[in-house]
């Protein structure tokens, strides 16, 4: 069980700021696909991941990286702090 | 060492600078950057900031410790806002304390280039028409991280 | 359009920064500097300057008006003190308000690298055991001024 | 006639912060010349010019620059502002 978090416009289009998510993926690019398919507010978020980032359990990671043991998975736009 | 703080609420850079450099100790050179909402030519009616409470503190606090290691300072702070904020509000400042003034430059340098684009925060403008739209990140942000690589 | 004041009287930067920045119109980012009056770990009990009344406020505002030149700027403020001054004190500053914070980060680190060494100040500190020594100008000072050349 | 000011440690050197000066000196350097034959503290001020800086009318110039209408000459160490 994993808890995905989205922000700024990928939660506007996905209509959820989090949710707990049943998955074997072993990769962030595997949980994904899994999003993906469910629904076409998944697959419009996900649709282009350049304008995507992730973090693994609160740490910037790319899309390969592995889901073993990780807790939390975020995706959102680039950031705009400052 | 560096005083780290997320809040929504408006902050005062004046007395924020004064007290931070009457806590440090041994500096010669203080530098501080304020980000104030622009208005845009009265074009823009609010910004709101969205983060990501817990990763904000972590990130923001792995870099404040980069540029302690990095430079020799004597302290250095980061304050910044998220939920909604007004034309001419402060969004967010940092502020360094050195011995000398290049370390103080170079270590406000480096925080504001790795909170524009390594801190979790977006932002939203409001027009005055009411019309909301996220920020795009600046390719210049993510390019002025280059700088910084050893 | 730069503000500009030599002075004895301390400054409160705080209030100095809160003034100058709600004057400005247009900014997005605030920069400041204050230098303050090390104490070197008790050794020195005080500073002194002294200046060239007449070709301080020329040579400052030609040092800003460049700096006006050379960046979009909107706003600009040097405040620098002569006479005697204790350690923690500040000795000057200078703020810089820009839409972006390229500009203003540019434009305070120009300015202090050229009132460094090309503003008629001299310091001269007094130690704990009285003993008064003229400042002498360091050399990456002047090396800092190369990096402005066109 | 020309005013002669001095600043620092060469203010303390010749002894007073400035003085009138009947001068033909055609260059910055012939009024140092002029200044320094004068008495042992001038010449000790005036000993090693690279430890000086010199301003006509107050903008800094030469050694060599032409003294032709200038009011106003300054000699100091480099500055240390900021």
């Amino acid at each position: 069980m994993i808890e995905v978090l989205y922000f700024a416009w990928v939660r506007e289009r996905i209509g959820i700021p989090r949710e707990k998510v049943e998955t074997e993926a072993e990769t962030v690019a595997e949980l994904v696909g899994e999003l993906a398919a469910r629904e076409a507010r998944y697959a419009a978020a996900f649709a282009d991941l350049s304008a995507l980032r992730v973090a693994v359990d609160q740490e910037l990671a790319d899309f390969d990286a592995p889901l073993k043991g990780a807790r939390e998975v975020a995706f959102f736009p680039p950031m705009t702090g400052g | 060492m560096a005083e780290i703080r997320i809040q929504t609420e408006p902050f005062a850079q004046g007395a924020e600078l004064e007290r931070f450099t009457e806590a440090v100790t041994g500096a010669g050179a203080v530098v501080s950057f304020t980000g104030i909402v622009r208005d845009e030519g009265g074009t823009l009616a609010a910004m709101e900031i969205e983060h990501y409470p817990g990763m904000t503190e972590r990130a923001i606090g792995r870099i404040a410790a980069e540029a302690e290691e990095r430079w020799h300072l004597s302290g250095c702070l980061v304050i910044h806002r998220h939920g909604p904020m007004r034309p001419g509000e402060a969004i967010m400042m940092v502020a360094t304390a050195a011995p000398h003034r290049a370390d103080a430059f170079a270590a406000a340098e480096f925080l504001m280039d790795y909170l524009k684009s390594r801190a979790p925060f977006w932002k939203r403008e409001i027009t005055a028409e009411g019309e909301a739209a996220w920020v795009a990140a600046k390719e210049e942000d993510e390019d002025a991280l280059s700088r910084w690589q050893p």
